[in-house]
Order: C-alpha cells, then sequence, then structure tokens
C-alpha cells in the first residue's frame, strides 16, 4: 500500500462512517430510546431513497437538480408518517417486549419490500445525484467525490441536531425520562403514547433523510435497506445502546476498519474479519463504548 | 374530592381489588392501611390510571376520570409517590423535578417553574441538583420524589410507604415536611403506610384494606392504632 | 485457624471514584447473629454486595473460614456456604414452588450432574422439610409466579436456608411487613442463628430490638461504632447521623 | 387433453428479481403467441410459475415440484450460474429438462439443461479481443464474488497473458454489495486503461453511482460490461452509463424484421416504457427452440426432445441461431456503447456466428463435453 | 401422578403414534408430497433447538443458520468428495485455480469422521460462542444482535472464500452417500424413514431431558439469572449447554436438510433463515417441543404452498404471519391450547426501580 492510496482509504473510511452513521441513527434513537428493535429501518431508508426518485421525477422538470432540496423534507415527512402508521398499527402493543418487536418489524420489513416491488418495479428507479454534486474536491493526493463529501456533511448535520435535541432540549429530556421509566412519566403528565409516536416517527424521518443521502450513492431497489442493517445495529450496540455520540465515535471506528481492511485484502474477507472483530470487542466491552444502564434490554 | 365507587381491579384473570369505596376530601389526610399484598399500591396505582379497573368508577373533583389516561389525571392534579420512588435513575435530580412540570401542560396558567417551597422542605433537592439520581441513597431519593410530585402543584397526592427503607432521622425529616404540606399547600394526601404510629399522627381518616376489600373505616381519632393491629396480623 | 467465619480485611470499593466502602474490616463468628444499621448510602447493602461477589473491592480482601473468596465467581462463592436474600423476592417464577425447593436443596450444582433424573431421597426429605418449615406444604405444585408476596418472601426464604449456609445475608427481610410479620420474622432469623451465622440489616429499629444481637453502625463506608442497640441509641453521634431526635422529643 | 404445462423459474423477488422478473415476461410473451397460433403438436401451453426468491435451495426445491408434482414438459428458468447449479441435480434426478438464458462461465454440460446464453467465447473472450484491438492493453476485472465472475475471469486472465497484455488488478464484490470506495481507490492505484465488468445485479448501480462521483466517466476510463443491458441501464440512470461499454449476443437495437417483431410484441404487451435485453431475447427464443424440438421429436418427453433438439435452427431476435451437440447455442456477438437513452449502439460484431466452447482450451485445457 | 407427569407419559404416547403414522405415509403419499415432508420434518430438529435455547433458556439466537451451516457443510464436503473422481480435485475448485486439495478437507474423504463432524463441528462453535458470550453475561438483543452478526460473518466468509467453499454456488452435484445412490427413489424413501426416527428421537430426548433437573435450571436461569446464580449455580454454563444442544440439533438439521436438497449454500444458512426458523417456533409456541416442531413443520408447509399459489402475495402473507403471531399469539398456538397449565411469564412493565433485586 502506497501513501496515496492510504491517504484516499482514509477518506475512505470517513465516507463509509457517514453512511454506517446515517444508517443507524435513527436506529439508535429507536432502539436506544424506545428498546424497540425496528427490523424493518432499511425499508424506512429505501422509502426515502423512493420518495427521492419521486421528488425528481415531479419536480425535476421545473427545478432541475434543485429537486434535491424537495427531496428532504419529502423523504423526511413521508417516512415519518409511515413511521407513525407502524407505531399505531403494531409497535404499540409491543412495548416491553424487545425481541418480539424484533421479529413484528422483519415481518414489516418483508411487506414494505414487496409493496415497494409492486409499486415500483423489482428493477429499482434510477436516482442521479445533481450536476453540482459530480465535481470532487482534491487535497494533495486525495480526491474527495463531492457527493461523498455531501453525505459526510449530510450526517454531521444529522447527528449535531439528534445530540441537541436529546441532549439540550425539554423533549430530549421527557424522552429520557420515559425511556426509564414509563409508568412514572405517565403519573407525572407525559403523554406517552404521543411520545412514543413522536420519537418513532423522528425515527423513521431520520431514516428518511438518509435514504435521501444513500440514493446519491446506492441503488434504488427493494431490497437496497436490508442491506445496511447488520452493520447498522453493530454501529448501535458498539457504540452504547442509547447513546448517540457512541454510534458516532463507533461509525468512523468501523468505516476506518472496514477501509483498512479492504484495502489490504478483499472485500468479503474484510466484512467476515471486521464482524468477528466486533464480536471480539464486544468481549471487551459488552455494552459498548459509553455504555448506559439498560436494564429493559437485557431482562427480554 | 377523590372519590372511589364500586372500583374493582385485576391482574389478568386473577382479581385484586374488590369493590372498593373510598373518598379523600379537600385538604384532607387518609391513611390506607393492610397487610402485605392486599392490595394497597394496587388501589393507588388504579387512581393515578396505571393500572385499569374493571368495574367502578373513579371520581376527581366531580369528573370520571377512571377511563383517562394517567397522564391526563396527573394534569388533573393528581400526584403519586410510588412504592420504591421510582426516581429517572439516569437524570439528574434537577431533571427529575423539571419532569413534573409536564402536569402543568393543561394548565396555561401556572407558571412552569420549580415551586421554591420544594427546595425549602428538601434541602437536598438544590445542594444536589447536578447528581444522577440513582446514585443518591434511598433517604434522600425519597425527598426527591415527593418533591418532584409537589413539582406538579397538585391537589391530591398519593404516597406509597414513603418510609420503607428509610433511615429513622430521614423518616422525621419526611413526617415534618408532609405535615407542612398539609399545613402550607392544602394538598389532600392518601398514604398508604405500615408504620401505624406516623399514619395515626399524620391521617384525619383511616381504611383499612383486607384481600382486596374495604373492612373497616373511620376517624383516626377515634380509635387507637392498637385496635386496628389486628387486621394486619396474619 | 482463626475461629472467625467471615472476615472482610480493609475492603475499599469505589463506584468511578465514590467511596462506598473505606478500608472497612469485620468480622462474623460462627452461628452468630449480628445486625448492621447505618443511614441510607452508608454502604450496607454493598457490604453485602462484595461478601457475595457481585461487587469487586478495589482493596482488600474477603476470607471465609480462612480461605480468601474475594475474587472468585458468585456461585463458587455461594457454593461454599454463603446465601443472601434479597429485598425483592427472587423467587423462580417458571417453576412450581417444591421444584424452587429442590434446587436448592440440590448439592451438586454441576451441569452434568443436572442430567441425572435420580432424586436423591434425602434431598426430597429435606425439600419436604423445608415445605413444612415454610408453611406452604399445600401450595407446592403451585408455580411460584402464582404465589402472593407474602407467600415468595417465605418460598425464598425456605430457598435460601435450604444448603443449611453458614452465613445468611438479609438486606431489609422486613421492608413492607407490618409489625405482627416483622415479629414472625424476627422469631425465625434468631431461630436460624446458631445453625447459621446471619448478617441482618434493616432500619426498623422495633425489629432490630427484637433480634436483641451485637449491632454495628456503618457510615461512609466504615465503621462507625458497635455494641447493643441500647447502648446505641443514646449515643449523640448515631442519634446524629441515623437515629434522630427520640421519638417523645420529636412530638 | 388439450393442454401441456411447461414451468417458469425465476426469482420474482429478492436481489435477483431485479433482472430476472422481465425474464419471465419474455418467457410469457412467448408462450402466449405460441398459444395465439395453435400451440405446440394442437395442445396450447399452461405456464406453472414459481418463484425462486434469490435463493438457490428453492430454485432447486422449486424445480422439484415443477418436476415430480406439476410433471412439467420443460422448465425456463434460472439467472445465476448458483441458481442453475442448483437446480441441475434435480433435472438430472428426474430427468427433466432447462432451459437456460443467460450467459455464464462454461464448464459444464449436463444432458438436462439447454445453455442457450453465452458461452466465455462467445461473450467475455471476444470482448477482450475487441478491447485489445483498441489498444487497451491495461486491464482490470472487476466483478462479483461468485462462480460466473470469477470462472469468466480466469479464463480472461490466461487470454491476457497469453496476448501480452497486462492485468492492472482484479476485485469481487460481494453480490448485491453497495460500496465501492475501496474498489476505486484500488482501482485509481492501479491506472489501468479499461476495466472489464462481471458486476451482477444491483450492485452495478451503486458502482457507476460512484465511479461518476469519483470523477471517472467513459471518456477517461471506459467500462466493458456482461451483465448490464437496457434494462439495468434504465435502474442505473443512462446518463452515468452513457459511453461504456456491453458486450452481448443480443441489442434492442439490432436491426432485423424477427427483432422489431419481438420489441413491439413485448412494447404491446408491458408498455411502450419497457424495454428488452438478451436474456430477455434468449428467454423469448428458448420457447421457440423448445417448440421447434417437441415438432421435430412429435414427443413432449423431454428426453426425445433432448435428443431431437440438437441441430434445432431458428430465426430468432438474434438473428439465425442452431443448437449445437452440447445443447449451447451458436449465435452472433455484439459489443455495444450505451447512449442517452440507455440503448446500446453497435460498434462491433463477431464475424458470423461462434460456436460455443463450454471448456476454455486455454483455462482448462483437454476438458471437453462427453 | 402429578399433572405433568401424565402430560409427559400423554406427549410420549402421542409421540409413538404419530412417528407410526408418518412411518407409514411412503405408502400412501409419493412423489413431491412425500420429498417436502421428509424435508421440513428434517428442518423441525432445528426447530427442536430453537425451542430449547430460546423457549427454555431464554436466549433468542439469530443465528442458527451458523450451526445448521457448519452440520450441512460437514457432510456436503464429505458428499463432494465422494462424487469427485480420485485423485481429482472437486470441480468448483478446478474453476478457482485451487491447485492442491485444503487440508481441511482431507479428512472427510472419511464417511466416519465427516458424521462425527456433523454434530461435533456445530457442537463446539456454540460452545465457543456461546461461551465467550455468557461468560460476560451478555444477554437478551445483544445475543441477538451478536449471533445475527456471527451468522453473517459466516455466510460472507463461506461466499468470498470460493476456492475452499464454492462460495455463493453452494456445494451441489452429490452422486452417493455411504456408498448408496443418491438419485435413487430406494435412497429417497430411506431418507424420509431415517429423518422421521431421527426427529422422533430428538424429540423424546430432549423431553427427557427437559424433565430432568436440567430442564428446570433453564427455567430457572431463563427467570431469574441472579437467583439460579445466588444459589450455587453457575447460569453461564448452563446457557452453554443449552446453546450447545441448540447447536447440535441446528447441525444435525443442517446435514438431513442436505441430504434431501442435495445442496448446501450461504444463502440457505443465513440471516433470514435464521430468522424465519425463529418465527415459526414463534408460531408453534416457543416454549413447546411440539409447538417448535409443529410450527416449523405447518410455516413451511404453508409457505410452499402459498409461494407456488401467489408467488406475489407470498411475502405479505408471511410477513403478515410474523406481525400476527406475535401480536395475537405470544405463546403461539401450543399457548392457546395449553395456556392454564404452563403460564411463561411475559415481560411485564415494571414500575419499581429496586437496585438489588436478585
Ligand atoms: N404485576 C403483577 N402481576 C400479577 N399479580 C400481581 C402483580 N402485582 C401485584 N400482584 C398481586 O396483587 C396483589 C396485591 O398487590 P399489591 O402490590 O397491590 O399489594 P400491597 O398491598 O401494596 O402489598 P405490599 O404491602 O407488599 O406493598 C398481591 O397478591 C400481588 O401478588
Ligand atoms: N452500582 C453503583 N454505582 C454507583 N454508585 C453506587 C452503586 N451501588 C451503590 N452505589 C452508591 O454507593 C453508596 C452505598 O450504597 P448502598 O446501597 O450500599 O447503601 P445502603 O447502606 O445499603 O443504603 P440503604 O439503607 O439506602 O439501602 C450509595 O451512595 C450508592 O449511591
Ligand atoms: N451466469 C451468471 N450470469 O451468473
Ligand atoms: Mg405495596
Ligand atoms: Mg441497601
Amino acid at each position: 500500500m502506497d501513501l496515496t492510496f492510504l491517504a484516499n482509504q482514509l477518506f475512505t473510511g470517513l465516507s463509509v462512517a457517514s453512511i454506517l452513521l446515517l444508517a443507524a441513527l435513527g436506529l439508535a434513537l429507536t432502539f436506544g430510546l424506545m428498546r424497540v428493535i425496528n427490523m424493518a429501518h432499511g425499508e424506512f431508508l429505501m422509502v426515502g431513497g423512493y420518495l427521492t426518485y419521486l421528488a425528481a421525477r415531479w419536480t425535476g422538470p421545473a427545478l432541475g437538480d434543485g429537486y434535491l432540496w424537495v427531496a428532504f423534507p419529502l423523504a423526511f415527512v413521508g417516512t415519518a408518517l409511515l413511521g407513525a402508521l407502524l407505531e399505531v398499527l403494531v409497535i404499540r402493543r409491543l412495548y416491553g417486549r424487545p425481541l418480539d418487536t424484533l421479529l413484528a418489524t422483519f415481518g414489516i420489513s418483508l411487506i414494505l419490500q414487496q409493496a415497494a416491488r409492486q409499486v415500483f418495479g423489482s428493477t429499482g428507479v434510477p436516482v442521479t445525484a445533481p450536476a453540482w454534486l459530480s465535481g470532487s474536491v482534491t487535497l494533495g493526493a486525495v480526491t474527495m467525490p463531492g457527493s461523498r463529501l455531501f453525505v459526510i456533511a449530510l450526517s454531521l448535520l444529522v447527528i449535531g441536531a439528534v445530540w441537541w435535541l436529546l441532549s439540550r432540549t425539554r423533549f430530549g429530556m421527557v424522552v429520557r425520562a420515559v425511556n426509564q421509566n414509563r409508568e412514572m412519566a405517565a403519573a407525572l403528565g407525559v403523554n406517552t403514547r404521543a411520545l412514543d409516536l413522536l420519537v418513532f416517527s423522528l425515527g423513521a424521518g431520520i431514516a428518511g433523510v438518509a435514504g435521501v443521502g444513500l440514493a446519491l450513492l446506492a441503488p434504488v431497489n427493494p431490497t437496497v435497506g436490508a442491506a445496511y442493517m447488520v452493520n447498522a445495529f453493530l454501529v448501535v450496540v458498539v457504540g452504547g445502546v442509547g447513546s448517540v455520540l457512541g454510534a458516532g465515535v463507533a461509525a468512523i471506528l468501523l468505516g476506518s476498519l472496514t477501509a483498512l481492511a479492504e484495502g489490504l485484502t478483499s472485500e468479503s474477507l474484510a466484512q467476515a474479519a471486521l464482524l468477528v472483530l466486533v464480536v471480539a470487542f464486544l468481549q471487551w466491552k459488552p455494552r459498548g463504548l459509553f455504555p448506559t444502564e439498560s436494564r429493559a434490554l437485557e431482562d427480554a | 374530592m377523590l372519590k372511589l365507587e364500586h372500583v374493582s381491579a385485576a391482574y389478568g384473570q386473577s382479581p385484586v381489588l374488590f369493590d372498593i369505596d373510598l373518598e379523600v376530601r379537600d385538604a384532607e389526610a387518609v391513611a390506607l392501611i393492610g397487610r402485605n399484598g392486599v392490595g394497597k399500591s394496587t388501589l393507588l396505582r388504579t387512581i393515578s390510571g396505571l393500572h385499569p379497573v374493571t368495574a367502578g368508577g373513579v371520581r376527581l373533583g366531580g369528573e370520571a376520570v377512571e377511563h383517562a389516561p394517567a397522564f391526563a389525571r396527573a394534569r388533573a392534579g393528581l400526584a403519586y409517590v410510588p412504592q420504591g420512588r421510582g426516581l429517572f435513575s439516569h437524570l439528574t435530580v434537577e431533571e427529575n423535578l423539571l419532569m413534573g412540570l409536564s402536569a402543568l401542560g393543561g394548565r396555561p396558567a401556572t407558571k412552569k417553574e420549580i415551586p421554591p417551597l420544594v427546595y425549602d422542605l428538601f434541602p437536598i433537592c438544590h445542594d444536589m441538583r447536578a447528581r444522577k439520581a440513582g446514585n443518591l441513597s434511598g433517604g434522600q431519593q425519597q425527598q426527591v420524589a415527593i418533591g418532584r410530585a409537589l413539582v406538579t402543584r397538585p391537589a391530591y397526592l398519593l404516597l406509597d410507604e414513603p418510609t420503607e427503607g428509610i433511615q429513622p432521622s430521614i423518616v422525621q425529616d419526611i413526617e415534618a415536611a408532609l405535615g407542612r404540606i398539609r399545613a402550607e399547600l392544602r394538598v389532600a394526601v392518601l398514604l398508604v403506610e405500615q408504620y401505624l404510629d406516623f399514619a395515626w399522627a399524620f391521617a384525619d381518616r383511616y381504611y383499612v384494606l383486607q384481600r382486596g376489600r374495604v373492612v373497616e373505616s373511620g376517624l383516626t381519632a377515634d380509635v387507637q392504632p392498637s385496635a386496628v393491629q389486628r387486621y394486619l396480623s396474619v | 485457624m482463626s475461629p472467625e467465619l467471615l472476615e472482610v480485611r480493609g475492603v475499599t470499593v469505589s463506584f468511578g471514584g465514590f467511596k462506598a466502602l473505606q478500608d472497612l474490616s469485620l468480622s462474623v463468628q460462627p452461628g452468630s447473629l449480628r445486625v448492621l444499621i447505618g443511614p441510607n448510602g452508608a454502604g450496607k447493602s454493598t457490604l453485602l454486595d462484595t461478601i457475595i461477589g457481585k461487587v469487586r473491592p478495589a482493596a482488600g480482601e474477603v476470607y471465609f473460614r480462612g480461605e480468601k473468596i474475594s475474587g472468585l465467581p458468585e456461585h463458587l462463592i455461594a457454593r461454599r456456604g454463603i446465601c443472601r436474600k434479597f429485598q425483592a423476592p427472587g423467587v423462580l417464577d417458571g417453576l412450581s414452588v417444591r421444584d424452587n425447593l429442590r434446587l436448592a436443596v440440590r448439592a451438586d450444582k454441576g451441569v452434568l450432574a443436572s442430567f441425572s433424573p435420580r432424586r436423591r431421597q434425602e434431598e426430597e426429605a429435606r425439600t419436604d422439610e423445608l415445605l413444612a418449615l415454610t408453611g406452604l406444604g399445600e401450595r407446592q405444585d403451585v408455580m411460584a409466579s402464582e404465589l402472593a408476596h407474602g407467600e415468595k418472601q417465605w418460598l425464598e426464604i425456605g430457598m435460601v436456608v435450604a444448603g443449611r449456609p453458614a452465613l445468611l445475608l438479609l438486606d431489609e427481610p422486613t421492608a413492607g411487613m407490618t409489625a405482627q410479620e416483622t415479629a414472625q420474622t424476627a422469631e425465625l432469623i434468631r431461630s436460624l442463628a446458631g445453625k447459621h451465622a446471619v448478617l441482618v440489616i434493616d432500619h426498623d429499629m422495633q425489629f432490630v430490638e427484637l433480634l436483641a444481637a451485637p449491632v454495628t453502625v456503618l457510615h461512609q463506608g466504615q465503621v462507625f461504632r458497635e455494641g447493643d442497640l441500647d447502648h446505641l441509641r443514646n449515643d449523640p453521634d448515631v442519634m446524629e447521623i441515623y437515629l434522630g431526635r427520640p421519638r417523645e422529643a420529636a412530638d | 387433453q388439450g393442454t401441456v404445462k411447461v414451468g417458469v423459474l425465476h426469482s420474482l423477488t429478492g436481489t435477483m428479481a431485479i433482472s430476472e422478473l422481465t425474464v419471465a415476461n419474455a418467457t410469457q410473451l412467448a408462450v402466449d403467441e405460441i398459444n395465439a397460433a395453435g400451440g405446440v403438436l394442437g395442445k396450447k401451453l399452461v405456464i406453472v410459475k414459481e418463484d425462486g426468491a434469490s435463493d438457490w435451495p428453492t430454485f432447486a426445491t422449486k424445480a422439484e415440484k415443477l418436476l415430480t408434482q406439476d410433471r412439467v414438459a420443460a422448465v425456463f428458468g434460472g439467472w445465476t450460474s448458483a441458481s442453475r447449479k442448483a437446480m441441475l441435480p434435480v433435472f438430472e434426478k428426474n430427468k427433466g429438462l432447462l432451459f437456460y438464458p443467460v450467459q455464464f462461465e462454461g464448464n459444464e454440460c449436463s444432458p438436462n439443461i439447454i445453455y442457450t446464453g453465452a458461452q466465455p467465447n462467445q461473450q467475455a473472450l471476444p470482448a477482450l479481443e475487441w478491447a485489445l484491438s483498441k489498444g487497451y492493453k491495461n486491464i482490470f476485472l472487476l466483478g462479483s464474488d461468485y462462480v460466473y465472475p470469477r470462472t469468466a475471469n480466469l479464463i480472461l486472465k490466461k487470454h491476457i497473458a497469453a496476448s501480452g497484455a497486462k492485468l492492472a488488478g482484479e476485485e469481487y464484490v460481494a453480490l448485491g454489495g453497495t460500496e465501492f470506495s475501496s474498489v476505486i481507490n484500488k482501482i485509481k492505484a492501479a491506472k489501468p486503461q479499461v476495466i472489464i465488468n462481471t458486476l451482477n445485479g444491483d450492485s452495478n448501480v451503486s458502482f457507476f453511482k460512484q465511479y461518476q462521483a469519483a470523477g471517472y466517466s467513459a471518456a477517461t476510463l471506459p467500462v466493458i460490461s456482461f451483465s448490464i443491458a437496457e434494462q439495468e441501464a434504465q435502474a442505473i440512470g443512462p446518463q452515468l452509463l452513457q459511453g461504456q461499454y456491453a458486450t452481448w449476443n443480443y441489442f434492442q437495437s439490432l436491426p432485423g424484421a424477427a427483432n422489431k417483431k419481438f420489441v413491439a410484441a413485448y412494447k404491446k404487451k408491458y408498455g411502450a416504457g419497457a424495454v428488452v435485453t438478451d436474456p430477455m431475447a434468449h428467454a423469448y427464443l428458448d420457447v421457440y427452440l423448445w417448440k421447434a424440438a417437441v415438432e421435430k421429436a412429435k414427443s413432449f418427453d423431454p428426453v426425445a426432445v433432448r435428443k431431437a433438439i440438437v441441430g434445432v435452427s431458428l430465426n430468432s431476435p438474434l438473428g439465425k441461431v442452431t443448437v449445437d451437440k452440447s445443447g449451447s447455442l451458436t449465435q452472433g456477438v455484439y459489443t455495444g456503447q450505451s447512449g442517452a437513452g440507455g440503448q446500446f449502439k453497435t460498434v462491433a460484431q463477431s464475424r458470423g456466428v461462434v460456436q460455443p466452447q463450454p471448456y476454455d482450451k486455454l483455462a482448462f485445457p483437454g476438458k471437453t463435453c462427453p | 401422578m402429578t399433572r405433568p407427569e401424565t402430560a409427559y407419559r400423554t406427549s410420549m404416547l402421542a409421540l409413538v403414534v404419530l412417528t407410526a403414522l408418518l412411518l407409514l405415509t411412503p405408502f400412501v403419499l409419493g412423489g413431491y408430497a412425500l420429498t417436502l415432508l421428509g424435508r421440513v420434518l428434517a428442518l423441525a430438529l432445528a426447530a427442536l433447538g430453537v425451542c430449547v435455547v430460546w423457549g427454555r433458556a431464554g436466549i433468542l439466537s439469530l443465528g442458527q443458520g451458523l450451526f445448521f451451516g457448519l452440520g450441512g457443510y460437514a457432510l456436503a464436503m464429505h458428499l463432494k468428495l465422494a462424487a469427485t473422481p480420485k485423485g481429482e480435485l472437486p470441480d468448483f475448485m478446478l474453476y478457482n485455480g485451487v491447485e492442491k486439495l485444503p487440508w481441511f478437507w482431507q479428512p472427510f474423504h472419511s464417511a466416519p469422521f465427516a458424521l462425527l463432524m456433523v454434530v461435533a463441528l456445530p457442537g463446539l462453535a456454540a460452545f465457543l460462542i456461546g461461551w465467550l458470550m455468557f461468560r460476560r453475561r451478555i444477554t437478551g438483543v445483544f445475543v441477538s444482535i451478536i449471533t445475527q452478526a456471527l451468522v453473517l460473518a459466516f455466510v460472507t466468509w463461506l461466499s468470498g472464500a470460493q476456492g475452499l467453499t464454492s462460495g455463493t454456488n453452494g456445494i451441489t452435484d452429490f452422486q452417493t452417500f455411504l456408498g448408496l445412490n443418491m438419485r435413487s427413489d430406494a435412497f429417497a424413501r430411506g431418507l424420509y424413514w431415517a429423518t422421521v426416527l431421527l426427529l422422533a428421537l430428538s424429540l423424546a430426548g430432549t423431553a427427557w431431558l427437559l424433565r430432568t433437573p436440567f430442564g428446570s435450571l433453564l427455567t430457572a436461569v431463563r427467570d431469574n439469572e441472579n437467583r439460579t446464580r445466588f444459589l450455587g449455580y453457575n447460569p453461564a454454563a448452563f446457557k452453554v449447554a443449552a446453546f450447545v444442544l441448540g447447536g447440535v440439533l441446528s447441525g444435525l438439521s443442517g446435514a438431513l436438510y442436505t441430504l434431501h436438497l442435495g445442496t448446501i449454500s450461504p444463502a440457505m444458512i443465513g440471516v433470514a433463515f435464521s430468522i424465519e426458523l425463529v418465527v415459526w417456533v414463534a408460531l408453534g409456541g416457543r416454549a413447546s417441543l411440539w409447538g417448535a416442531a409443529g410450527g416449523l413443520v405447518l410455516g413451511e408447509l404453508a409457505k410452499d404452498r402459498i409461494s407456488s399459489a401467489a408467488p406475489d402475495a407470498w411475502l405479505y402473507v408471511m410477513g403478515g404471519l410474523f406481525v400476527g403471531v406475535v401480536m395475537f399469539l405470544p405463546q403461539g398456538v401450543a399457548g392457546l391450547l395449553t395456556r392454564r397449565r404452563t403460564p411463561v411469564p411475559l415481560p411485564a412493565p415494571e414500575l419499581r426501580e429496586v437496585r438489588d433485586v436478585a
């Protein structure tokens, strides 16, 4: 490995990290704060991708590359609404049974995939990054493609916003309180049902926004979301369930390691090695990098 | 007035409370006593909306609330301090107190801040405001839990064994604070307590619960604690 | 060999910088009964946690029958004859009352031994004995999850004494009990002493009085005073940190 | 009595559905046409459709069902070599007949399979020859991580070495993989003149998006692909693909009346926006090949049909094709360049038809079909 | 005789009757139906494993495919070598440029060795993974995520290391097993009988085992790990034992399934397979061996039927089943039938936060 390659791989690591983080953030919210293991999270990413496509199709003729600015709010609201629907129909009835939410949401993910297949066809739909993202920034020997820089910026923005919301606002405090003791929060006047609905929808909405970013780099088709899920869960677990910043650090760690390993060996070997490495890491720190006590999860 | 009419409740298939009639008038202190497992905690949970009634009605200031969710009852002036205190252990003491403001949601007139009396009654709420609640000792947690309930500006305060597991000197502090709460805030209190001396010193009236039924009630001034002791024996 | 059954030697426990126990030493004689009191947060429960291996001391050791046990895994410490009852009843919900006791009685706690379906006569006899002791004979086929709170407490006491442990640790055994039950529990504990060494934590001074045993006061992770209850009741320092003013004065 | 069953077995769900669904459509079109024209030996065809679900073992179990329960006369299906290899023992055991429409790695000649997709010498090697002829002497091989790309590249490497050209690098990404950053960095470091791409399925979409993002285009570093046809071009986005190359036995843009008719019929049935591809054209002609063989054998019996099919010749959308005795097709080869609309313009073609070669002489010397 | 005693006797009697019926099926049923039944019964072995691991020990493993795969591949390696002419390499190695049989393939020439590995490999893997996890007290959802990651790692490696494993294709094209022609009808029937017998024996054996104190201890560990620990038992050891038992049953199932299907590949042992397995067990009833096996058989048969009748609708049906079972049948069909007898505690919302709960 020469130095140029290494430098480029470092950027790759950052870029992979940003994608992991985008995929994982909504999960960190619903998994960490609501104990809901949402296996359909990948499908929320997928829906975000399809909404990006729709935004381009509907507004592209008028706005051209400006479609992207329509895509973000559309994807956020669209997936948040879908999330709200699922929360009301299914998730709401399963609080306190994390392993059961896992199974139920896996079923939902199958349904959503098939629905996408029937609505948009299994071929997938094209989404092209705006022209102004097609350039790249060169820093010494490292070329940084515009769309990758954009996704990195997006992930920083989203993690910043989530962190701020959870630790700097009253809303965040209430969410954390409900997370620890739902009944007591209700007894103090918190409408926990409404809050659950809000948090779950927010997690879904974040996935939608992430889906817009992913659509710039990955295909938009019925199975794309599933591809990210195992890694996204690992990011959440390695970071420490419930810790947003932990997820950020874990994403960077996993991203860099992936890039490094892929630089040294083949992609699939790197991937397998990484998974085993993560499991080994959990031996050392079973509660992740930034542990918060989370009895509900363990008692399950 | 808080009024229970023919309230029954169950866990799954097994009934726990049967046909309970009970009332707590405004600014009154009422003690609820009974052996382990007779359903005292269940009754408080049922009143506060954390457990459903299977039959009967709960009235709060004349309004039927038996089907209202817990948060709505809290906003209507019902505060509950559970057995085991129920603090948010990862939140700071101050955040725990601030959570009490959630109950002011439906009451726009009230100022959304922690009443100074809370700090006055329980100085540790101030002294330890930045500490994680989970790291406080049991006695300190109990004080914060009562303080937090007061933040909701309740008209009715439900207390479930506030002296359980608390060192004697703090039990005295809590007793003193509850006295002031009655006197100064004119909050009605429904107190579950095994410790009869305290219950009798504090309450105006009492109810005895046995196997999920009210078997006796009256004025504490009329009977000696030893007279109801038999209900607490095996 | 020292006559002490349990010896806690200079134990320090710290939680992220906060010292819950500080250089604490304490010993328990075989068959003795001892009460532990002290302010909330004094470290009483932490001391029990340390003895049973749930918490590892930062410094100091725990010896049992002259052998060092600190550092051993919890189940091995339990097998040597230390049993703890927790405050909330810890029974095995999915098993019948009898099976709960059977598991507690079994002598061989290994995995391989558990594959053998044969029931030893003396173990079944001991189970019957415990059913009688706890008054749960009629309820032996009931799932533990279906028991009332009080019954669970009794079942757990049965389980804790099942293996005839040399040392019993009881953390607030009377929490939430009525005066009458408290008295019964005191009686039971006194009857256990002699056969077992018992270490009891409680905040109920009437109960402590009924136990009529030497009392150790813990404060800020250290032994603050030792003596009998009457003596301690009049100790102004103990009043200050723990007991408060005498009741008559308060009224 | 008046009907005969045929099986259609493709992935209608899962990661391969992107490619296989429309292949099943093409089969359906051919069956409909044949039925409209009176059927085969006077019998109408009835399709029994099964979903392989992008899961190779499911292909095996569904094949077993089609053969033993539905007793179909023939099965049209499969895309990945993995699915074909899973089905092979089932067809051999039950003496069935499978028509397989996709290019593959060769090295296989089951008597129960008709391989109409390209053998390596009908796609990969002509593409290499064309690249060499254009002066691309430093070649990077990129593929999905499974048997077809690996074997095709094994063969290509032998031929690259023999031709004196240089192998710049070789990388594989798991089937369905979406992250190409590292691969692109490796390409950047290797500085090849051309990339030969055997990625399958939706990985192509990620690759081309990220390829363009990294500043590459057909002008700076051309890519010759073996699994990107008109349909994949639509999913990738024709702009991203513009100017890139593909080698196949068929393009929608090929001249000829048979093709015009096929394209028109397909669009009529599946919408004016629909496109057709090489595997679809193969799937379509497979049904006609089978029909011809049945009529020649005067029997639906798979064994008889297999015997009869050797030498059957057809004027298909691809032009004239003939089944040789190994059960593969003699067919032409075209290299096309992708245009703005996602259609390919032929830039090179084989001189006449090319005989199939199941075993490459350089890579697997001495091996032949029985 | 106590209630559980009667229930056990009845259940064993039912097993004998059902086994007899199943053994007679080939005389009535033939062709695809029999093939399908045999295959599904082979999978039911893995379901028994899930019942032990999840229903009894409370460990939700989403990685049972790993053990299933190890068992399957152990046998497949032998079958592949048996189908390869002496002195030659398996075909896929050839295509991948491998020139010498890798060392770990060598011993699989021997059938007894391969058969031993069918149980030893998954058993060892389960032991190692279980020991590493449970020793560190990793529980609940974390176990699910870790096992899922491990099965993905295994599948990724299998797919990537083509020269050694045949990659995504998997290992196919077997000819003989123990000298018998695998493509003959007689073999198919024999295999079916063997499957029925093995399943019946495993069910009986596991049921017996769960009646020993071992079974009580699994329940104890599931319901209250700490209390069990402070009674002097090592919960980790019992969890590991359950995990190994589950792994071995999965491995056996994988090997049988490979024989039935004539192929094994990464696609059939991955995350989706592992989750599907769990869901069928949930459908039948996670805490009951009968429920687990029955749920799997019903689920797989339904899957075969519906996915043939309406391929497009299949995923909706399956997705809907997943959701419905979890929401409306938390204890599965078996729970519906025996609700009164064996309550399995569901986690109830917890109000008290007592720090030192046992
Ligand atoms: N979550 C539950 N599920 C099933 N039964 C319960 C549950 N909680 C309590 N019970 C049962 O309901 C009855 C009443 O319990 P409750 O906690 O209200 O009693 P209590 O009077 O408050 O007792 P204590 O003095 O011990 O606090 C008891 O028999 C108990 O076993
Ligand atoms: N796991 C822990 N993490 C952090 N601090 C802890 C932990 N466990 C105990 N502590 C702290 O250690 C101190 C001693 O606690 P401990 O529970 O031993 O007190 P105690 O004497 O049993 O009090 P109580 O009478 O209220 O039960 C307390 O300040 C407590 O907050
Ligand atoms: N044969 C193929 N394309 O897998
Ligand atoms: Mg109570
Ligand atoms: Mg304590």
